[in-house]
């Protein structure tokens, strides 16, 4: 039966539904397990082998050798893509993803990230102001 | 026999091809090796002798001395032929295949574009993919091409930037 | 003197008609998202964007008719507001009235129209002139079967004037039953000159980007915003007064109550209708015009001659 | 009379892919289209020359974010076969739901797209909203919505566990019950139905001249799938219908896409069911030996091409990608003529170029077009077409017939 | 006058209308966009309508990087929006290039043509983070912090914000005795 209005009961019957709307950014959303957001860097496990640059597709990742055995990676948060590759690629699991996608900034420069390799606590994440 | 035997064979009886221009890679792919000369006899055979009626795509390739051109051609039954014929670079010259498959003419400006190719008998219209514009004698794809000899030539006049 | 003036600048009048018109607005969207199972704009959505676009920079294009640019936001907003004057809304009087104004309120209302059309004409912007053909287009459309479907009421109350209609209908209430198509035509028309789905072929910006108002922004863009705003509020008043003459003889209160209640009723249905359908092509809005709606209301006017003769010898 | 030019893009809400067509109007009816393509071109062929084979990868996956997975899993596929790797079932497996569910992705939004084309922002509302089902459901198994980066040379990334299989039932059986609705939708909402139908048609013979691929093609007629006829994945385990249709127009391209829907629940049930345990990668080495591949593969909008052909080093040689829409595009003149301007969004929409969802079109053209004829003229053309149609005479065929004689 | 300026800012954050145009993007972030559209994610609710036409928009959204033929259409657009005008970047390529940096087609960013209001990563970004990207910029727009929380009428435990130590947004316009239900849903 061809008629017009076909879809009236459906917008009727939303009507009277809470609508499909997620909260954001009043309610957080949680990620899924795997998804790949920001990339966290453990300087006590990096080896310095530099694997993740190699296969990093956009090479925005740089390891640089601060002393002896200690790393500091920069990352260039503008440039990655998020694909996880580098965790992938790490043969010490130095690199992790994090849930973290609010990485919004209003200038370009405070999306570089720098892990610094000292002092050695795990989270020593800072953006450079 | 299998599908991709019998395609070889009457290649083979038909043109009296040698067997190492005809290399069965696996199940329904065929790659077949064309002097420039006999391609377009082969190529008119393979559409409408032997029932290739769609054209996937032509790739070209820069082998250093040559051209090389690969028209893909598929069957209905899931077959594909690859004719691969080679040009000299100095004089890249094709004659158009838009008669037969008038939707290969984009794949045609493709590789004038990307690989200075000189297709005869393809009818005017606007390039692909490049830019207008673009400047004459740069082909991207080949290899002794480099993205730093566009600096300066192009884009012409740059607007006013902003940044 | 003072009076008149408060009248027409604040109550009913221009400061009112703006405040209802962004509420209607707010109403429309918000109903319009509802409908669509997501949340929608705020309350003051409309007046903020109003705010915005007025203290926004305004573009005049180089190539466009400036005087003509500016002066058709100032002429659609200024007819929308008279013809809103003599329409009776809670009483059965309206602020002006005089035998035949219901000639004039239709006139007024079709101003808007040709302020778009020449508004997208003199843009000179192609897709302004795309879209200010396919308004005028579309006003040849649905014109004559609205003009038929309100002065069918008309006919069977046998005056011009909009108020004694209401007066008359407010005494054979019942008499209000007979114009039902003619009440179904004139929503189908409003919508059409209101150039919302599916009738909103002028502005169709998939295809030619924002149609009349392509080149307008600014100022004269929230002009023409508040008076489409406007216009939908006084084409539901006119509505509501010409089929819905309910509830008039009730007293003030209670009877902008009732007014409140129809306007919205007719707004939303609106929005209901703009919700379900898909936009029409301009010439499948043009047949269908003048295959089916303009029929229904020649129906009307005849079933009301008939009737006029019947029941008021 | 005269005609005028109408300027569509480099940015128009049909559009996602900046692509520019000048449209040559009489009136409100096409005469003439002309396209210029090249302004998404981004240079990704030689770039995939200068990096390795897992950068490439990456890049070729972002050839096209909303088949994604196809052109990375098309390339890889060539990577593959040149390296000699024999792929673990339960990654193919994988892969192929992958696949599947990116089909659903994408053809539900189309249909949201398509809805948006002719004012019906309704139907794109709800498409959309229950496209984030699947969204969530890809989220969950790959770690993305878009770009799903599943893929490695060698396998998949990530297994997918008995959870995620559940609940992909589960998702499959909501998906299912919306599609039903939609096709119903489709199938009795009368302003849909005009302004689909009789739109944008093309006939059987000038789809298989020119090469369409895809639904575009089934939609005419052209029994073509490269899931079916050159099985790749998992797609020689299941069964499945290859869905056609002979309407010619957009509506028929409608239909062919909603009833893909419904195979791919179908299908994903089956590859649930089936999934085989196992491995999900084997060890890939770095540099590929030399060689030449092509790879074919079913995006949902039709065959998408990779040739790659390495030389022994971990660098490829080159690598040449033919994504569906352009062997579609090039029906799309065709399907233009005498159309309307209105239909023109939701015809270059139907063939899914996978640019139509966004809204963009800018005004870049100043010269004005004058215009004098009045509605009369054109709703007198209007009927005369209609009329001579009832009678057997075919305008759309003859002009079209006409402009090629004249051409040759 | 001070007032009028407040109320032209407030209804400038209120009322950020958007055209969006895509300079050489794969698509994802630009469906991520339209995503942020529909109802799922509805912005809407912060008054954001899509605008098919430059000269009605507040806000430039570009995805994608600048391919060398686009550049010029981009400035042109941009040139054409009325002031004040907004840039934002949205996607990993529209902020650096990304993945398609060193291509000989590519410009770069979109900062490489026209100066960038917001830069929002992601490949593509989720349509969260394009709302946690407008909100940052529209908040920014404020000049002063975001309006103290100690006015809102909810405790410690009842704000969804608050209590993760996080300043409250307040783009629901609400003042006072707020709740997740009050923010929009009813
Ligand atoms: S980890 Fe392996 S590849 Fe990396 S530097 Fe050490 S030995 Fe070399
Ligand atoms: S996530 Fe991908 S792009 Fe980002 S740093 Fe890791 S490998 Fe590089
Ligand atoms: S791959 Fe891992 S260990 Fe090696 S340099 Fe990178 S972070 Fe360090
Ligand atoms: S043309 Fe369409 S299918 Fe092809 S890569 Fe682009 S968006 Fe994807
Ligand atoms: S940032 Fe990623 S998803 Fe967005 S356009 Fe670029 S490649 Fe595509
Ligand atoms: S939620 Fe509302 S009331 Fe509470 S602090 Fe924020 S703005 Fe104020
Ligand atoms: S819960 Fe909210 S209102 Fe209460 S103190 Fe914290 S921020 Fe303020
Ligand atoms: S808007 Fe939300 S976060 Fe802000 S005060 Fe209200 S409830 Fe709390």
């Amino acid at each position: 039966m061809i008629k017009p209005g076909k879809m009236l009961r459906e917008v009727l019957t939303s009507f009277f539904q809470k609508p499909a709307t997620v909260l954001y950014p009043y309610v957080k959303v949680l990620m899924p397990d795997r998804f790949r957001g920001k990339i966290r860097f453990l300087a006590t496990l990096c080896i310095g082998c530099k694997l993740c640059m190699r296969d990093c597709p956009t090479n925005c990742i740089t390891i640089t050798k601060v002393g002896d055995k200690r790393f500091q990676a920069e990352f260039d948060l503008d440039q990655c893509i998020y694909c996880a590759q580098c965790v992938d690629s790490c043969p010490k699991k130095a690199l992790e993803s994090t849930a973290d996608y609010e990485l919004a900034q209003l200038q370009r420069n405070k999306l570089k990230m720098i892990y610094h390799a000292e002092p050695p606590p795990p989270q020593a994440a800072a953006p450079i102001e | 026999m299998t599908n991709e035997e019998k395609i070889k064979k009457e290649l083979l009886e038909r043109f009296g091809f040698s067997t190492e221009q005809i290399r069965v890679a696996r199940e329904r792919r065929v790659f077949l090796e064309v002097p420039h000369e006999q391609f377009r006899r082969v190529f008119e055979h393979a559409v409408n002798g032997m029932d290739f009626q769609h054209l996937c795509t032509i790739t070209g390739l820069d082998d250093g001395d040559t051209l090389a051109f690969v028209y893909h051609l598929a069957r209905l039954d899931g077959a594909v032929l690859s004719l691969k014929t080679r040009v000299p670079k100095a004089s890249p010259v094709l004659r158009t295949i838009s008669d037969l498959f008038p939707g290969g003419m984009i794949y045609e400006r493709e590789l004038a574009d990307l690989l200075g190719a000189r297709v005869e008998g393809l009818p005017e219209g606007n390039r692909y993919p490049l830019p207008e514009g673009w400047p004459d004698g740069q082909h991207p794809l080949r290899k002794d091409w480099k993205a730093e000899m566009l600096d300066g030539v192009y884009p012409k006049e740059e607007v006013k930037s902003h940044g | 003197m003072a009076w008149s003036l408060f009248n027409l600048l604040i109550f009913p009048g221009f400061l009112f008609l703006f405040v209802f018109g962004l509420a209607m607005e707010f109403v429309d969207r918000k109903l319009y998202a509802r409908l669509q199972n997501r949340i929608g704009p705020p309350w003051f959505q409309p007046f903020a964007d109003f705010v915005k676009l007025a203290a926004k920079e305004d573009i005049i294009p180089e190539e466009a008719d400036s005087v003509m640019f500016r002066l058709m936001p100032a002429f659609a907003l200024a007819s929308v507001v008279t013809a809103f004057f003599y329409i009776p809304l809670w009483s059965t009087q309206s602020l002006f009235s005089f035998n035949g104004d219901l000639i004039v309120v239709i006139y007024l209302l079709t101003i808007p129209t040709l302020t778009f059309f020449l508004a997208g004409w003199h843009s000179t912007s192609l897709f302004s002139m795309i879209g200010a053909t396919r308004t005028l287009t579309q006003l040849f459309a649905y014109e004559v079967p609205l003009f038929m479907a309100i002065l069918a009421p008309a006919l069977l109350a046998g005056t011009w004037s909009l108020s004694e209609m209401t007066v008359f209908y407010d005494q054979h209430p019942a008499y209000a039953a007979f114009n039902i198509i003619g009440l179904i035509v004139s929503l189908i028309a409003l919508q059409g000159k209101l150039e919302r789905v599916p009738f909103d072929i002028p502005e169709a910006e998939t295809e030619i980007v924002g149609g009349t108002f392509t080149e307008y922004s600014g100022r004269f863009l929230a002009m023409f915003r508040i008076a489409i705003d406007i216009e939908a509020v006084v084409g539901a008043s006119l509505i509501a007064a010409v089929f819905l003459p309910f509830g008039l003889g009730l007293g003030a209160a209670w009877g902008f109550v009732f007014y409140l209640v129809k306007v919205l009723a007719v707004i939303a249905l609106l929005a209901l209708l703009r919700t379900v359908l898909a936009r029409l092509r301009i010439e499948q809005m043009v047949i269908f015009c003048w295959r089916i709606v303009a029929p229904a209301a020649l129906f009307q006017l005849l079933i009301n001659l008939i009737l006029s003769g019947v029941l008021r010898p | 009379m005269a005609n005028f030019k109408i300027p569509i893009g480099p940015q128009h809400p049909a559009l996602k892919e900046p692509e520019s067509f000048t449209i040559t109007l009489n009136g409100e009816t096409i005469i003439e289209m002309d396209m210029r393509l090249g302004y998404n071109h981004r240079g990704i062929e030689k770039a995939c020359e200068e990096r390795s084979y897992i950068q490439a990868m990456y890049l070729v996956e972002r050839v096209c974010g909303i088949c994604s997975h196809s052109h990375s899993t098309c390339f890889i596929q060539a990577v593959e076969e040149i390296a000699g790797l024999a792929i673990p079932a339960r990654a193919q497996y994988i892969r192929t739901i992958i696949a599947e569910l990116e089909r659903i992705h994408s053809h539900l939004l189309w249909l949201g797209v398509a809805g948006h084309e002719i004012g019906f922002d309704t139907l794109l509302m709800y498409s959309w909203r229950d496209r984030e089902v699947v969204m969530d459901t890809l989220a969950a198994l790959t770690g993305n919505r878009v770009n799903y980066g599943i893929n490695t040379i060698g396998g998949v990334r990530r297994d997918i566990s008995k959870e995620h299989l559940a609940g992909l039932l589960k998702t499959m059986d909501i998906l299912e019950e919306r599609t039903k609705y939609y096709i119903e939708v489709a199938s009795e909402e009368i302003t849909l139905i005009q302004r689909l139908s009789g739109v944008g048609f093309i006939s059987h013979e000038d789809t298989v001249m020119l090469g369409a691929v895809g639904p575009t093609a089934r939609a005419s007629g052209v029994d073509r799938d490269i899931r079916r006829d050159d099985p790749y994945l998992a797609y020689k385990d299941i069964e499945f219908q290859v869905i056609t249709d002979t309407h010619n127009d957009v509506y028929g391209r409608t239909l062919v896409r909603v009833g893909e829907l419904m195979q791919c629940y179908s299908m994903i049930r089956q590859l649930v069911a089936k999934i085989p345990e196992g491995p999900v990668t084997v060890k890939a080495p770095r540099k590929i030996p030399a060689g030449e591949a092509f790879s074919r593969y079913e995006a949902p909008r039709g065959e998408d091409v990779h040739y790659v052909k390495a030389n022994g080093t971990d660098k490829a040689e080159r690598v040449k990608i033919r994504a569906p829409t352009l062997a579609n595009l090039q029906s799309v003149a065709r399907m233009m003529e005498n159309n309307r301007l209105a239909d023109v969004p939701i015809i270059i929409a139907a063939i899914d170029p996978c640019f139509s969802c966004t809204d963009r079109m800018i005004r870049i053209n100043d010269t004005a077009g004058r215009r004098k004829e009045t509605i009369s003229w054109q709703a007198l053309r209007t009927h005369s077409l209609e009329w001579y149609r009832k009678q057997g005479v075919d305008f759309k065929d003859l002009n079209a017939k006409m402009r090629q004689r004249m051409k040759a | 006058m001070k007032w009028l300026q407040k109320l032209i800012t407030w209804a400038r954050i209120k009322s950020p209308w958007i055209i969006h145009f895509n300079t050489g993007a794969c698509n994802a972030c630009d469906i991520e966009i339209v995503a942020a559209l529909t109802p799922r994610y509805d912005i809407e609710r912060f008054g954001i309508l899509l605008k098919g036409t430059p000269r009605h928009a507040d806000v430039l959204m570009c995805s994608g990087p600048v391919t060398r033929q686009i550049r010029d259409r981009l400035v042109r657009i941009y040139e054409q929006m009325p002031e004040p005008k907004f840039v934002v970047a949205v996607g990993t390529c529209a902020c650096s290039g990304g993945v398609f940096k060193g291509c000989y087609n590519v410009k770069g960013g979109i900062d490489a043509a026209i100066p960038v209001s917001a830069y929002i990563p992601g490949c593509p970004a989720r349509p969260e983070a394009i709302i946690d990207g407008v909100v940052k910029l529209l908040t920014s727009l404020q000049g002063a912090k975001p309006a103290p929380i100690a006015d809102c009428g909810l405790q410690n435990a009842d704000c969804p914000v608050g209590g993760q130590g996080a300043a409250c947004p307040d783009l629901s316009g609400r003042r006072g005795g707020c709740s997740p239900q009050k923010a929009g849903l009813e």
